[in-house]
Formats: C-alpha cells, sequence, structure tokens
C-alpha cells in the first residue's frame, strides 16, 4: 500500500478514535456509549494495524488483533454484561457545558502538543493531539460520570489514549512492556469489573454518588 | 580528661537507664537515684576542667554525610555543664526520698537519666546535628517525665501537648536558624560558624530564628505559655531539673549566638533581645505575684528571671556595640551570675515546694499554712531560696542582681540616645520586677509557713526523709556560700565567657573594676552580726525575766475566731497587686451573693472567685490557634469523599503541570 | 581607713539609736501642738520603748520563730543602715561600699522581717497589713533605684558617701534640676516605705485602713519594743539620707574627735529640722486611699526618670 | 551474580504459586514472612555484592542492580518483615478468605520487587501498576462498605495517575526513538549520553512525575491514600504506607536522575517543591482534626513523602541519602505503627481516636509499642527520622532553598502538634470520661497482642541505623551517587 493511502487511513482511524470519544461525552447512556467505545476500539485496532503495516511489523499485527479482541469485543461485552442497562444518573455537569468543556479540552491537547512536533512530520505525528485529546476527554468522563460503569468507560478512554499516542508517536514501546501494560490494564478492569458488582451487591446499584463514607 | 569525663556521663545514663529497668520496684530509687547523680557529679566535673580551660573531643559517627558528631565543651559549654551537674545531682539524691506513685516508676527513671544527660551534653556539643539532636532528646525526655503523672491529674495532659508543641516551635526555629548559618558557613561544626556576621538578611534572619527559638525553651514572654503549666505538672525534682537547669541551656543558647555565632550586627539585635528579657522580667514576675499555685509561682518567677538573664545579654550586645566593652562584660557576667544564683534558688524552691506536696498533697498556698513548725527544715531552706528569689543581701539573687544594676546605670552615655532612653527604663523595670519578687516571696514564705494550718493536709504534714532534706539542704546551703563568697562565683564566669575586668577581692567578695565598684557580702555580714550582737544581748536579758507566754488564741483586735479560714491567703494577699495591675493581668472575678431567704437585706453567704488565665495565652495563643482550627476545618472538606473531587484533582494537576511542562 | 570607717560606723549607730527616739517624740510634739494639744514630751518614746522592754511577751498558738526573730533582724538591719549611711561622715569601709543598692538591700530585709511578723500569727489584720505593705514596697522599688541612679550619673558610682562628698565640693549642684528631681522622687519614695502621711497613718486606730500598725497588731513586750524602735531607726536614717543629700555640710570627710563632733550635732539638726517639716506637712495632708497610692508612686517613678534623662542632658552640657 | 537479581523475584513467585496449589495452612501463614525475609536477604547480599563489584545486570539487561536497588530491596524486605511478622495471625486461626490473602500479599512484594529490580521505565510501570491489582483486593479485604469504597477509589484514582506516567514514559520513548537510540533503560538514559530534545524530556518527565507522584501519595494525587490505607487489614496498610510509597518515589528518583542529565534540575525541583509543600499542608491540616487514628497515620505517610519530596528536590549526596534513609526509617516505624494500630483494633474495637482512651493506663502491652512508633514518626531522637529531617532541612539551606524549607517546617508544625495531640489524647489520662483519679487501674492489660519481637526490632532498627556508620552510609553514599552520576 502507498504512503498516501496509509496516511488516509491513520486520518480515518484517528478521526474514528476522537469521534467516538466527543460522543462518549455527549450522549451518556449505556445503550450507546459501549459500542462507542466498541467502536474506539475498533478504530485503535486498525491504527495499530496500519503502523504495523507501515512499518511491516507482525509483532505489532498480533497487537493490532489483541486490542480488536479485548478492546472492541471483550471488555464492551462484560461491561454490558455487569452495568446491567444501568447509567447512574445525569453526569454532574450539563451537556452543553460538557460540549464546551470538550471543545476547551481539544484545543489545549493541540497546544500541549506542539513540542511533539520534533518528533517528525508524518501524518502519525500530526495526529498526537488525538490521542491526548482522548487522554483528557477520558479525565473529564471520569471526573463527571456517576456511575462505576462510566468511570471504567472513562479509565478505558484513557488507556486508549496513551496507546494512541505510544502508537504514533514511536510505533508501540517495546513489545515485553507492551505486553505488560495490556495485561496490566486487562487485570484493572477486571478488578474493577468485580468491585462494581460488589458494589452492587452491596447498595443495590452501582451509582458512586453514596461512595462517601470514608471521608474527612 | 574532658573526653573521659564525657563518656562516663554517657556511660552513667546507660548504666542508670538499665538499672532503673531491671532493679525491682522496692530498691529502684535506692539503685537508680545514685546513678543519676553520679550522672551529674561527672557532668559538674567536666564542666569544671572545661572552666579550667582543658579540652578535649569525643566524636560519634553517624550514617548520613552530615557528621561525626562532635563533643568538646567550651570554657561556656564547661559552665553551663558544671550547674546543670551540681542541680541534677542534687535533684537526683533527693528524688530518692521523693518519689513515690508513677513517678517511682521504671520509664520516670529512665527519662530522668536521659534528660539529665541529655542536659550536660548540649552544652558540650560542638557540631550543629549533635547540639540539636541532645537538645531533643531533652525534650523528649522532659516530656515523658512531665506526663509522669498523666493517670492522676487531668490537666497534665494538656500542659505536656503545650509543652511539647512549644519544645517543637523551639527546634524548628533552631533549625532553620542553624540551618542558615551552616548553609553559609558551608560546615555543622561550630568551630566553622563562628564567623562575624554582616548586616546580610540571612544573618538577620538567622538572629531572629535562633533568639526566637532558644527564647522559647527559656520560657521568654510571649514564648513562655508552656512553662507555667509544665512546671506545676512535673514532679517536683524534674521541676527543679527543668527551672533551674533546663530553661538556662535556653540562655546558653543566646549566649552563644551574640558571643560565637553572630558576634556584632544590628542594634536592634541587642534591643530585641533585651527587649524580651524586659517584657518577660516584669510579666513573669508579676504573673507569679498573683498566683496561688505554689509550683505555678515557681514557674513563672523562672520566667522572670530568664528575663533578667536576657536582659542582661541585651544590653551587653547594646554596649558591645557601643564601644563600652568594659561595662558590656560586666552585664554578660550578670548574666552568668544570675543563672547561677537561679540555679541555686529555684533548686531549693522547687525541692521544698515538692517537700511540701509530698507532706501535704497541695501545691495550693491557700490551702496551706503553719508548716514552719510541722517541716522545720524544709521551712528553713525554702526560707533561704526565698530569700535568693527575693535578691536580698547575704543571698546569691542579690550578688547577681547588683551586679546587674552596676552594669546598667554605668552602660548610658550621653553620646548614645538609644543607651540614653533604654538604660533608665531598664533600670525602672528591674527595680519593679525586684519589687514585686520581694513581695511574691514574702508571700509563699509568709503564707506556706508561718500562721496556722489552712486544710487538714497542712495540718498533719510531717518532716520529709533523709535524702530529700539533704538534697534542701545541699541547695540552700550553695545560695548562702555563693551570697557570702561570690568572688569565686565572679571567677568561674570571668573564665567562662573570657570576660576581663571581673575579679575577686577582699574575703572572696566581687570586684568590678571597670564600673568602679566593689561588693564583699562577708563583710557585711560580720558588720551585721557585730550590730546585732547588743540587740540580742538586751533580748536575752529580758527573756531570761520574762519568758514568752502562750495564750490560747492571737489578739486580732478582738476578732480572731478559731477557724484558719479567717486568716488571709495567698489570693487576699495578692489582691491588691491584682487591683493595681487589673489592666495586664485582666483577672476573672465572680462574685455570687446569696441572700438570707428571709429577708434581702441579709446575707447568708458570699462567695468570690478569682481566675487568673495567663493573658498571651487568652489574647494571643487561643485565636491564633482557633484561626488554625477554621482553616484546618474548611481544609477537611477538600477530602470529603466524593471520588469526583479526588480525580478532578488529579485532572487539575495533570493539566497544569500540562501546562507547565510545554511553556 | 578601716579604723576610721569602723570609728564613724560606731558613732553614727550610737547617735542615731540616741536621738532617734527623740526624733519620733519631736514629730509627735509638733503635730501635737499644731493640732491644739499638749502632747506626751519629746522623751516619751524613750520611756515607750525601755517599757515595752521589760514587758511580758504574749505567744499566741501557731505563731513560730519568726515572731520573736522579725523584730531583732529589723532592729539589726536599721542599725546597719545608720552604720552605711553616711550621717556623721563620709569615710566608707573598703569592702562594704555604702553602695546605694547595698542600703536599699538592707532596707529592704527589714521590710520583709516586718511583713513576715505581720504573718506570723494568721490574723486577718496582720495578713492583711503585710500585703498593703509588701504592695507599696514593691511599687516603691522603682522610684528608689531610678532616683539613685539620676544622682549616681554625674559622678558615676553609686557610692553614697562619693555622690555627698560631690555635693559638698560643688554645692551647685544640690539645686541642679536633676538633682531636686531625683530628690522629690527619692523623698516620696522614703515616705511610703517608712508609712507615714499620705501613704499610711502611723497614728491611726481605724484597723481597715491600717498598714504598718496591722503588721505589729499580735506582737506585744520586746518583740513591739524592736519593731517600734526598728522602724524608727529605717524612718530617721533615710531622713538623715536625705538631709545629708540636701544639706550635705557638716559631714566628717576625715575622722578627729572635731569634724566627729560637728558632724554628730550636724546630724541631730538636720533630723530635727526635716522631722519637723516632715510633721508639719503631715498635718496638714489626708491619708490616701490605699489605691490611689500607686498613682503617687507612679508619679514619682516619672520624675525619677525625668531626672535620669535630665542628667544626662547635663553631662552633655 | 546474575542469580542474586533473579532468586527474590523467582522466590516470591514460587512461594505465591505454592500457596494457591498446596493451600497449607502453615504456609498460608508464614508465606508473606517468608517472602520478605527472601527480599530482605537478597537485599543485603546484593548490597555486598554491589559495593564490592559495582552494577549488577541479569536478564539481558531487564534487571539490574546499583546500591540504591540495593537499599530499596532492604526496604522492602525490611519493611516486609516487619509488617507480615508483626501481624502474623495466632497459630491456628483461619481467616475468611484466607487463601487468597498470602498469595496476594507475596505478589505484592513480588511486584515491588521487580519495580526496584527492572532496569526499563517501562517494566518499572508495569511493576507499580502490578501493585495496584495486587492490593485493590487486599484493600477489600474486609468486605465492609468502607473498604469496598476504599478499594474502587484506589483502583480508580491509582490507575488513572499512574496511566498519566505511561504517557509519559511513551513520550520519553518516543524521544530517544527519534534520536536514533530507542530504550527506555534509565541505566542508559541517566548516563546523558542520548541526544533527546529538551522540550519533549519535558513533557515526558513532568507527566510520569505527576503519574509516580501518585502511587507515592504526593499531594494532590493523594487522594485515594487514607481510605486505602485505613481500611486495608494493618499487614497491608504497613506494608502500603512503609514501602509502595517509597518505591514509588524510587521511581520519581530514576526518572529525577534521567531528565537531571538532561535538561537540569529546575523542572523537578520545581515540580517536587510544589507537591512537598502541598502534601505536607494537606497532611498538617487533616491531621489537626483527625478522628481515625489509621487515617492519621496515612496522612502522616503523606506528610513524610513530602518530605521525600523536598529532599529529592534539594538534591545533592546529603540530601539524597537523607531521603534515602528517611524512606528506611519511616518504613520501619509506619508499618510497626499500623501494626500497633490493627492491634488497637483487635482490643478496642476502633479506630476512632476520640473513643480510645487512657491506653498506657489500661494496656501499656499496647500502649508502649504505639507511643514508641508515634515518636519515631514525629522525628524525635534518637529515631533516624531525626537525623534525617535535621539533614534534609540543613542541605535544603545550603541549596538556597531557605522560604521553602520554612514553609515546611512551618507547616510541619500543624502535623507534630495534630498526632502529638492525638497519641497523647488516646495514650494518657486515667481512661475514664469524668478523669476521675484512680490509683491503680484494676485490670491492667499487659499483653502485646501479637509478636512483640517484630515491633520493638523494627524500631530499634529504627534507632540504629541513624547511628550506623560504616557499610550503611558507604551504602547510602553510593546510592546517593548513583542518582548524582550523570549531573
Amino acid at each position: 500500500m502507498s504512503d498516501a493511502v496509509l496516511a488516509q487511513a491513520l486520518g480515518i482511524c484517528s478521526a474514528l478514535l476522537l469521534l467516538s470519544a466527543v460522543l462518549l461525552v455527549w450522549r451518556r447512556a449505556q445503550v450507546t456509549a459501549l459500542p462507542l467505545l466498541a467502536l474506539q476500539g475498533l478504530a485503535l485496532a486498525g491504527l495499530v494495524a496500519v503502523i504495523a503495516i507501515s512499518e511491516g511489523s507482525l509483532e505489532l499485527l498480533g497487537v493490532a488483533l489483541l486490542v480488536l479482541l479485548f478492546k472492541s469485543i471483550v471488555i464492551p461485552l462484560a461491561l454490558a454484561r455487569a452495568g446491567r442497562g444501568e447509567y447512574g444518573g445525569a453526569p454532574l455537569i450539563n451537556t452543553a457545558t460538557s460540549l464546551i468543556a470538550v471543545a476547551a479540552l481539544t484545543a489545549l491537547a493541540y497546544a500541549i502538543s506542539a513540542p511533539l512536533a520534533v518528533l517528525g512530520t508524518g501524518p502519525a505525528i500530526q495526529a498526537i493531539p488525538v490521542g491526548i485529546a482522548l487522554v483528557l476527554y477520558g479525565f473529564l468522563l471520569l471526573v463527571t460520570g456517576r456511575h462505576a460503569i462510566a468511570q471504567l468507560i472513562g479509565f478505558l478512554v484513557i488507556d486508549n489514549g496513551t496507546a494512541t499516542v505510544a502508537f504514533l508517536s514511536s510505533g508501540g514501546v517495546p513489545i515485553i512492556v507492551e505486553l505488560g501494560v495490556f495485561l496490566d490494564v486487562l487485570l484493572v478492569i477486571l478488578i474493577l469489573y468485580v468491585l462494581t458488582g460488589r458494589i452492587r451487591d452491596e447498595y443495590g446499584y452501582a451509582d458512586l454518588d453514596d461512595l462517601t463514607e470514608l471521608h474527612d | 580528661m574532658i573526653a573521659a569525663g564525657l563518656l562516663a556521663q554517657a556511660g552513667l545514663m546507660a548504666a542508670a537507664v538499665v538499672l532503673a529497668a531491671v532493679v525491682p520496684a522496692r530498691y529502684r530509687a535506692r539503685a537508680a537515684g545514685p546513678a543519676i547523680a553520679g550522672i551529674g557529679v561527672a557532668g559538674a566535673v567536666t564542666g569544671l576542667l572545661a572552666l579550667g580551660g582543658s579540652q578535649g573531643v569525643v566524636e560519634m559517627p553517624v550514617a548520613l554525610p552530615i557528621g561525626p558528631l562532635l563533643l568538646s565543651p567550651t570554657a561556656l559549654g564547661g559552665f553551663f555543664m558544671l550547674v546543670i551537674g551540681i542541680v541534677g545531682a542534687i535533684a537526683a539524691v533527693y528524688a530518692i526520698g521523693y518519689v513515690h506513685g508513677p513517678s517511682a516508676s521504671r520509664s520516670s527513671w529512665m527519662a530522668l537519666a536521659v534528660f539529665l544527660a541529655s542536659m550536660q551534653l548540649v552544652a558540650a556539643a560542638a557540631d550543629v546535628v549533635s547540639f540539636l539532636l541532645f537538645w531533643e532528646l531533652m525534650a523528649v525526655a522532659s516530656t515523658a517525665l512531665v506526663l509522669t503523672e498523666h493517670a492522676q491529674r487531668a490537666t497534665v495532659r494538656p500542659a505536656a501537648i503545650w509543652y511539647a508543641g512549644m519544645t517543637q516551635v523551639s527546634f524548628f526555629l533552631l533549625l532553620a536558624g542553624f540551618g542558615i548559618l551552616a548553609a553559609q558557613a558551608g560546615s555543622t561544626q561550630f568551630t566553622a560558624l563562628a564567623v562575624t556576621a554582616g548586616d546580610s538578611t540571612e544573618a538577620n534572619v538567622a538572629f531572629v530564628c535562633l533568639v526566637l527559638g532558644f527564647a522559647a525553651k527559656a520560657g521568654v514572654v510571649p514564648l513562655h505559655v508552656w512553662l507555667p503549666r509544665a512546671h506545676p505538672e512535673a514532679p517536683s525534682h524534674v521541676s527543679a531539673l527543668m527551672s533551674a537547669a533546663m530553661v538556662k541551656l535556653g540562655v546558653y543558647g543566646v549566649i552563644l549566638v551574640v558571643t560565637r555565632f553572630l558576634v556584632g550586627g544590628a542594634t536592634w539585635w541587642g534591643l530585641l533581645i533585651l527587649g524580651l528579657g524586659l517584657v518577660s522580667a516584669v510579666y513573669g514576675i508579676l504573673q507569679a505575684s498573683v498566683a496561688s499555685d505554689l509550683k505555678r509561682l515557681l514557674a513563672y518567677s523562672t520566667t522572670e528571671n530568664v528575663g533578667l538573664m536576657l536582659l542582661a545579654i541585651g544590653s551587653a550586645v547594646l554596649l558591645r556595640s557601643n564601644g563600652t566593652t568594659g561595662v558590656a562584660d560586666v552585664a554578660l557576667a550578670a548574666c552568668l551570675l544570675l543563672v547561677m544564683a537561679h540555679a541555686a534558688f529555684k533548686t531549693t524552691l522547687f525541692l521544698g515546694a515538692g517537700s511540701i506536696l509530698r507532706a501535704t498533697g497541695e501545691r495550693d498556698l491557700d490551702r496551706l499554712g503553719g508548716l514552719g513548725s510541722r517541716m522545720p527544715l524544709t521551712a528553713a531552706a525554702f526560707g533561704i531560696g526565698a530569700l535568693g528569689a527575693a535578691a536580698l543581701p547575704l543571698t546569691v539573687g542579690f550578688v547577681a542582681e547588683w551586679v546587674l544594676l552596676q552594669a546598667l546605670i554605668h552602660g548610658a552615655s550621653a553620646s548614645d540616645r538609644i543607651l540614653a532612653i533604654v538604660m533608665p527604663l531598664t533600670v525602672g523595670a528591674v527595680a519593679l520586677t525586684a519589687g514585686l519578687a520581694l513581695m511574691t516571696f514574702v508571700k509563699a514564705y509568709g503564707i506556706a509557713f508561718l500562721a496556722r494550718p489552712r486544710s487538714q493536709g497542712a495540718e498533719q504534714a510531717r518532716e520529709s526523709p533523709l535524702t530529700m532534706r539533704m538534697a534542701m539542704a545541699a541547695a540552700a546551703m550553695l545560695v548562702i556560700a555563693l551570697g557570702l563568697a561570690p568572688g569565686l562565683a565572679a571567677r568561674a564566669v570571668a573564665d567562662a565567657a573570657g570576660l576581663v575586668g571581673i575579679g575577686s577581692t577582699g574575703l572572696l567578695g566581687i570586684d568590678l573594676p571597670a564600673v568602679g565598684a566593689l561588693l564583699d557580702p562577708a563583710w557585711l555580714a560580720i558588720l551585721a552580726a557585730a550590730l546585732a550582737v547588743p540587740v540580742l544581748m538586751v533580748s536575752l536579758r529580758y527573756a531570761r525575766r520574762r519568758p514568752r507566754r502562750e495564750v490560747d488564741l492571737a489578739w486580732g483586735c478582738g476578732g480572731v475566731r478559731v477557724s484558719p479560714r479567717m486568716q488571709y491567703t495567698a489570693t487576699s494577699y495578692a489582691e491588691p497587686l491584682a487591683r493595681i495591675f487589673d489592666d495586664s493581668l485582666r483577672p476573672e472575678r465572680d462574685v455570687i451573693v446569696t441572700h438570707s431567704s428571709e429577708a434581702r437585706y441579709l446575707v447568708e453567704r458570699i462567695q468570690y472567685r478569682q481566675r487568673l488565665s495567663d493573658v498571651f495565652e487568652t489574647r494571643l495563643y487561643l485565636p491564633a490557634i482557633g484561626l488554625v482550627d477554621r482553616m484546618t476545618t474548611a481544609g477537611r472538606r477538600l477530602q470529603n469523599g466524593k471520588i469526583h473531587f479526588y480525580l478532578a484533582y488529579s485532572f487539575i494537576a495533570f493539566l497544569v503541570v500540562l501546562v507547565v511542562v510545554t511553556l | 581607713m578601716r579604723l576610721d570607717a569602723a570609728v564613724l560606723a560606731v558613732t553614727q549607730v550610737v547617735v542615731m539609736v540616741v536621738l532617734t527616739p527623740l526624733l519620733i517624740g519631736l514629730m509627735r510634739q509638733v503635730r501635737s501642738r499644731l493640732e491644739g494639744r499638749a502632747g506626751a514630751g519629746i522623751a516619751q518614746p524613750w520611756r515607750d520603748v525601755r517599757k515595752l522592754l521589760a514587758k511580758e511577751v504574749l505567744k499566741a498558738p501557731g505563731t513560730s520563730w519568726v515572731q520573736a526573730t522579725g523584730p531583732v533582724v529589723l532592729v539589726a538591719s536599721s542599725l546597719v543602715l545608720c552604720a552605711l549611711i553616711p550621717l556623721v561622715g563620709t569615710v566608707a569601709f573598703p569592702l562594704i561600699p555604702d553602695d546605694l543598692f547595698v542600703v536599699v538591700g538592707v532596707l529592704l530585709i527589714g521590710t520583709v522581717a516586718l511583713a513576715l511578723v505581720g504573718l506570723d500569727a494568721g490574723s486577718a489584720f496582720g495578713g492583711m497589713g503585710s500585703s498593703r505593705h509588701m504592695t507599696i514596697a514593691a511599687l516603691v522599688e522603682p522610684t528608689v533605684l531610678v532616683a539613685i541612679y539620676a544622682l549616681s550619673v554625674p559622678i558615676g558610682s553609686s557610692a553614697l558617701s562619693q555622690i555627698v562628698d560631690s555635693r559638698m565640693q560643688s554645692p551647685a549642684s544640690i539645686a541642679a534640676p536633676v538633682s531636686l528631681l531625683a530628690l522629690v522622687a527619692l523623698a516620696i519614695a522614703v515616705i511610703a516605705e517608712t508609712s507615714r502621711m499620705p501613704v499610711d497613718n502611723p497614728s491611726t486606730h481605724l484597723e481597715l485602713t491600717m498598714v504598718h500598725e496591722a503588721m505589729t497588731l499580735e506582737s506585744s513586750g520586746r518583740d513591739l519594743a524592736w519593731l517600734e524602735l526598728g522602724s524608727w531607726l529605717r524612718l530617721a536614717a533615710l531622713l538623715g539620707l536625705i538631709g545629708a543629700l540636701v544639706l550635705p555640710w557638716g559631714l566628717a570627710t576625715e575622722i578627729t574627735p572635731l569634724t566627729l563632733l560637728i558632724g554628730v550635732v550636724a546630724v541631730t539638726i538636720k533630723l530635727a529640722i526635716l522631722g519637723a517639716v516632715l510633721a508639719t506637712v503631715e498635718v496638714f495632708l489626708a491619708k490616701l486611699r490605699l489605691f490611689r497610692v500607686p498613682e503617687l508612686l507612679a508619679g514619682s517613678f516619672v520624675l525619677a526618670l525625668l531626672a535620669v534623662t535630665a542628667s544626662y542632658l547635663t553631662v552633655q552640657a | 551474580m546474575a542469580v542474586l537479581l533473579i532468586s527474590p523475584l523467582a522466590a516470591c513467585l514460587v512461594l505465591a504459586v505454592s500457596t494457591i496449589l498446596l493451600r497449607r495452612a502453615w504456609l498460608n501463614r508464614v508465606a508473606g514472612l517468608l517472602a520478605g525475609t527472601g527480599i530482605l536477604a537478597s537485599g543485603l547480599a546484593i548490597a555486598a555484592a554491589v559495593m564490592s563489584d559495582g552494577p549488577l545486570t541479569a536478564m539481558g539487561g531487564l534487571l539490574r542492580a546499583d546500591a540504591l536497588t540495593a537499599f530499596m530491596l532492604i526496604v522492602v524486605g525490611a519493611v516486609g518483615v516487619t509488617a507480615t511478622w508483626g501481624s502474623l495471625a495466632p497459630r491456628g486461626s483461619t481467616r475468611a478468605d484466607a487463601f487468597a490473602y498470602p498469595t496476594l500479599i507475596v505478589a505484592f512484594l513480588f511486584a515491588m520487587t521487580l519495580a526496584v529490580l527492572a532496569d526499563n521505565l517501562g517494566i518499572l510501570w508495569v511493576a507499580l501498576e502490578a501493585t495496584t491489582i495486587t492490593t485493590a483486593f487486599l484493600v477489600g479485604h474486609y468486605r465492609t462498605r468502607g473498604s469496598l469504597e476504599a478499594a474502587w477509589k484506589y483502583v480508580v484514582l491509582g490507575s488513572v495517575g499512574v496511566a498519566i506516567a505511561l504517557l509519559g514514559i511513551v513520550l520519553l520513548y518516543a524521544a530517544t526513538v527519534q534520536a536514533g537510540q530507542p530504550t527506555l533503560s534509565w541505566a542508559s538514559l541517566a548516563l546523558g549520553g542520548i541526544d533527546l530534545d529538551p522540550g519533549l524530556v519535558k513533557i515526558a518527565a513532568g507527566l510520569t512525575l505527576l503519574g509516580f507522584a501518585t502511587k507515592a501519595g504526593l499531594a494532590p494525587m493523594h487522594s485515594w491514600l487514607p481510605d486505602a490505607h485505613s481500611q486495608a487489614p494493618a499487614a497491608v496498610s504497613g506494608l502500603m504506607s512503609g514501602v509502595l510509597l517509597a518505591v514509588a518515589f524510587y521511581g520519581i528518583l530514576r526518572i529525577q536522575a534521567i531528565t537531571d542529565a538532561m535538561i537540569g534540575p529546575e523542572l523537578m525541583r520545581g515540580l517536587l517543591i510544589a507537591g512537598g509543600l502541598l502534601s505536607i499542608a494537606e497532611a498538617g491540616a487533616l491531621i489537626l482534626r483527625q478522628r481515625d487514628l489509621k487515617r492519621m497515620l496515612a496522612y502522616s505517610s503523606i506528610e513524610h513523602m513530602g518530605i521525600i519530596a523536598l529532599a529529592a528536590a534539594i538534591g545533592g549526596p546529603l540530601a539524597i541519602s537523607a531521603a534515602l534513609l528517611h524512606m528506611l526509617g519511616h518504613g520501619l516505624a509506619k508499618s510497626s505503627s499500623f501494626v500497633v494500630s490493627g492491634r488497637i483494633l483487635n482490643v478496642e474495637g476502633t479506630t476512632q481516636i476520640s473513643r480510645i482512651r487512657g491506653l498506657l493506663a489500661r494496656r501499656p502491652g499496647v500502649a508502649i509499642p504505639f507511643l514508641a512508633g508515634t515518636a519515631a514518626l514525629l522525628g524525635m531522637p534518637p529515631f533516624v527520622l531525626f537525623f534525617t529531617e535535621v539533614a534534609i532541612v540543613i542541605a535544603g539551606f545550603q541549596r538556597g532553598l531557605g522560604w521553602v524549607m520554612a514553609v515546611a517546617i512551618a507547616l510541619l508544625l500543624l502535623a507534630f502538634v495534630g498526632i502529638a495531640r492525638h497519641a497523647s489524647d488516646m495514650s494518657f489520662g486515667t481512661g475514664h470520661d469524668d478523669d476521675a483519679p484512680t490509683g491503680a487501674v484494676e485490670d491492667r492489660d499487659r499483653s502485646w497482642h501479637g509478636p512483640a519481637a517484630p515491633i520493638a526490632l523494627a524500631l530499634i532498627a529504627a534507632i540504629v541505623i541513624g547511628l550506623l556508620a560504616g557499610p550503611l552510609s558507604t551504602l547510602l553514599a553510593e546510592a546517593a551517587a548513583t542518582l548524582a552520576g550523570g549531573s
């Protein structure tokens, strides 16, 4: 495949990542959130695959498959089971404010990515701000999400963002680290999954508003 | 020799700690007490050697590259070690008979050993870290000792907290001050710190930190608030050690600062020290004069005396910067003599107070009385101590105050306007202090030992056991001996600080050629004795002819009833004074009148209650503490349990760092 | 030199012991006459002392050794005062200089002895007197010391004999503002310290207004005699001091029989004058309320302080 | 020599697996202690080896040990031993959910050992994240609402924070890729030989610091800490407070060594000072009015991490060796204190400060170690924290950070007063509400309520290490030199 096509593919994947993230912030219901998360996983897997192809790395291709499997299939499905259709009350800030925040964070992501320009001029480097924006959105989701699942999604978006930056900036960290990170993230998701279940058992729902017993 | 002495102190401390830990309770006092007294004696001997010019170093390595810890007492350190050692030895002997209940416990004896040894080693420290180490060790041990009777009285705990807090304030101030000096000098050894400082910001800040830090330990107003709380709550031998020895180390520190680390400097340095001293002296004795808790009274009197010491140091600094070094030396000598004098009489007084406490279970003067006949030796010793504290002639207190006044009146000169204004005021303040001290100790002695007992405890008091009496007698003897032969003290003082123009004369009198004054109390005593002889002869002649006749009741203009409650109490004794200084003492008074049920005009009973709190505590500390409290209460809202808030903190930090690193 | 000083000291003590009761008698007599009474005669105090010495002493329960020793200490301290203060001559002991701080110290020993005697019997009045007495003493002290300071500034020494000597040599300095301010302050202090009007009424019989008298209520016989004599001696010695400062003439600067005689005569005259003046003034004064006394003493302190400040101005000039 | 590096990891793995497979009660009981002892022993051995032969490497450079590593291993081992031995359950007692507990403890120790031994920032990150994973269920061990809440907050806040560090590491890696020498080995990076873009290094360093600071409990990323530490079982709290924070801070020190070599110390210094002061302030403010004993200890950990952060900001041999020694001393004292707090919870049934009174009079066996631990934490001599704090302040003034030190000291006072007051309220007095004097407390309970030796040994060690010149000071000096090597 030619560079132009690859660049095109890269652009599409980055755009999908960003779009899915913005929609996640915008549409706060589990019905839409989990498909969006799956879409984001898919876009990330595509991104990795594109880079793998452009670098001709089989390792990365494997990573792409792993990403596809877990981030766009296993985890969204598991969350759907854990969430049982609930998504808690409205987020802590209303949609309009969220969107303004998204706009601001996107601008910030581009502003702070300026020093990253030294890494090169290719399309991959151009797309790095998307990854950083994803991290920021993820934080926004975490800060405003009321439900356990909402926070899980926020965490996943942050992770997707970090991964995006990793792949775009350097084609991924060394494989052993990559695997370790992947395993860690999976385990964290698993733990949060279990804890969500326990919270539900304990409180009858998985809203985080009542988790304020420990305070000063 | 010095090294051996220092090691002996450490070794004896270890021995005392072990003895206190392993010896069964019955013999514990007799085992640990002498060992601790040994620490004191070793300290006194080492101090004497150092005072005599011997030198020696003990090095102790530490894990961090700030060592080694150096112990090498200078002459000045030796002087303080000597004073502390003697006080310590006396207090330890006293403790053998005194301890009972919790103060006889293992931990109490162990803490006492550590306390005494660390005080002595503070005076030997020759580098910043070891100074701070022993300083803090002394603070820890003394806090433990203050807490001794924690399960007996509810007031102990707050006292210990105040003490620990203020001690930590002191420690931190010193840490900052020494930190600045060490940074400037590039070394933590005292020999390297001993540089003449210019008028730089660092020097100024270091000076203020160090002086305030030492002042806090010395119980100087307004950092004194711990002192009137902690001293009364500690067992009396500990009070004696704290008051007579520990606070002196604060004075030692200030002297170190002005004679060694930061020599010279702005005029306001001297004025600051002098001002602190002046306020402490007057405020301390004012509080003491209206106090009715005997140990609280003694504690405030410590603030007063430390104030006088600081006042002397401040004048010395001012005079030196003015060029009158001869008089400055006299002022410094006055300070050291005050140290000695205060150590002697305050030991006597606190040990006496302890003896009273042990015999009667009371330390409220309003419930004492008539102890003179019941506890004759305690009465005599306390009386001598009180004379010393009141700075009356023939005691060491008088000598010290006399030297101070000589320095002050010769200090002012017409060419220096500041001195010309400051010195007269200082003399006035010192005089007021002396007058109030007189009143205070007449009250303390008169109410406690004279007249009739005001409570059952006082009624049934018995004289204390032998070791206590020995200790009190020794301390009282020091008050008189140093008062009659101050020449020895003068020489020690001159050696300690390298002062010129201080010497002895006559029968060990004191000579101050720099101000053209001398005093030989021994001759004064001889004169007084000679003049008293004829009076006594007349008295004896008539006494043989008409002996005293016991009557049933005192006369009291026919108004004396049998009830001892009709007597004047300490509170009533100080009442005129409390009224006169109403503005600065701000006592709370309640008068509750209960009328007779039959007629409003008839009064059934009147209740009068007067509470004296420390003005600085209520006006300065409590509002400040309240402010901090409100702030921390507000701060608690940060940690309100909502995970969204916590995430927001992280998020904000993330954004801030992002912005910072990309700027 | 030392022998000289000893001779002088003995002379002063003897003279003062003889003169003092007469001085008190004189003052009482002046007062009686001014008030239109006949008076008991100048020698009455002497007779009182002799009578009291011989009388039986009553010991109330609870009293201690202070009851007996206090009066002796008071008298002894007063005698030391008489020996130290330059009353007849200005020859001082070399090793016990008549340093003003020492003099004040000795004075205070007497004050304390008196106050303790007041407390000893445990009667309410004794305590009251003692308390008031000590309060006043405490407040007087600043005035005394600062006044002394003012007097010592011009000659750079606090030794009384040197101060008096220098005044003898340059009488002009007596009338200098410094000296006047200091003397007034000192005089007020002396009045307060010796319990005279308007601080205390020496002849009061109202218990609640008593200061000095309240302390001696429980003493009888020779105790009372010594207390009275000691207090009188203090008054006389201090008046003598003021006399020496105001009228420094007639004092012996070296000891010969003649100079001693002149000195004795001079001090007798001075005491008589000052006593008469004091008694006269007292007739026209009312006793101050106790809580107004601090105002008086504060005033005197300010005078003394002004004196010191002024003294620096003079030195500069 | 490589075996030295692999053996502690292997030992932990074997132990963890055996606890799962064998299911022997005795093994479950002592597994943590065995792992801790093993790590301590290997730490000492590695220290000896490093000091004689220089740094060791194994597994193709993935594992590396220098003096700092050896020291950190000793910290992990020593605190591990204290915490696990001190809270050793009585023989024969069965715990609910007991099989997972020992496995997780061993895995936790494994993760920390790996973090210290790895010569790769990526692996370091993985290991740190693994500590979150292994401790999540330990925090939630008691299955109460509180522990559940704490576990959730711990995992979310911890993972999110550490994710930031990953972003930083990724960017650092990108920079090395761009410079043509892709590596994540701090040993190579800290040499300063690689010419990286300073702008990029700044971002990478800032983010990594922030991420690791989350695990190190530095404000404002600390919010999980008081909850997690207060809800976890005593041994876990002790381990987390005593070593986990230190290991995370070890990561910061490594990053700092790299950035010092590349962009100079200013950025890290500024960030560390901000974090350190904020931590001390936060801790001071919240300790002063604290109501819970374990939360108070947790905030005290934040305070101490703040002090260590300041020391790192100051830099230089004195401050760094003081910071390292501070970690060890704090670990020993804090793990003992947490263990004792667990005993207090057992015997008093609460950790609420206001409900614990008169401990010294009623239960001296618990109160004395509690007071000793508190004194150690307050930096009282002769405990080592006294020396380290003094050294840090002096070093700070030498570095010209006088105002920072002044502010820090003022804030430390708050924490001091708070802890001292709470400890004294709990320990002293009669224990009766009316504070009426009592001659003797009737049923005085002298039992230690658990093994006495580990507490005593830890506290004695916390005294001795301050005075132990010789090998320890050489090790400290070399460790500090490792970090200062590049600059």
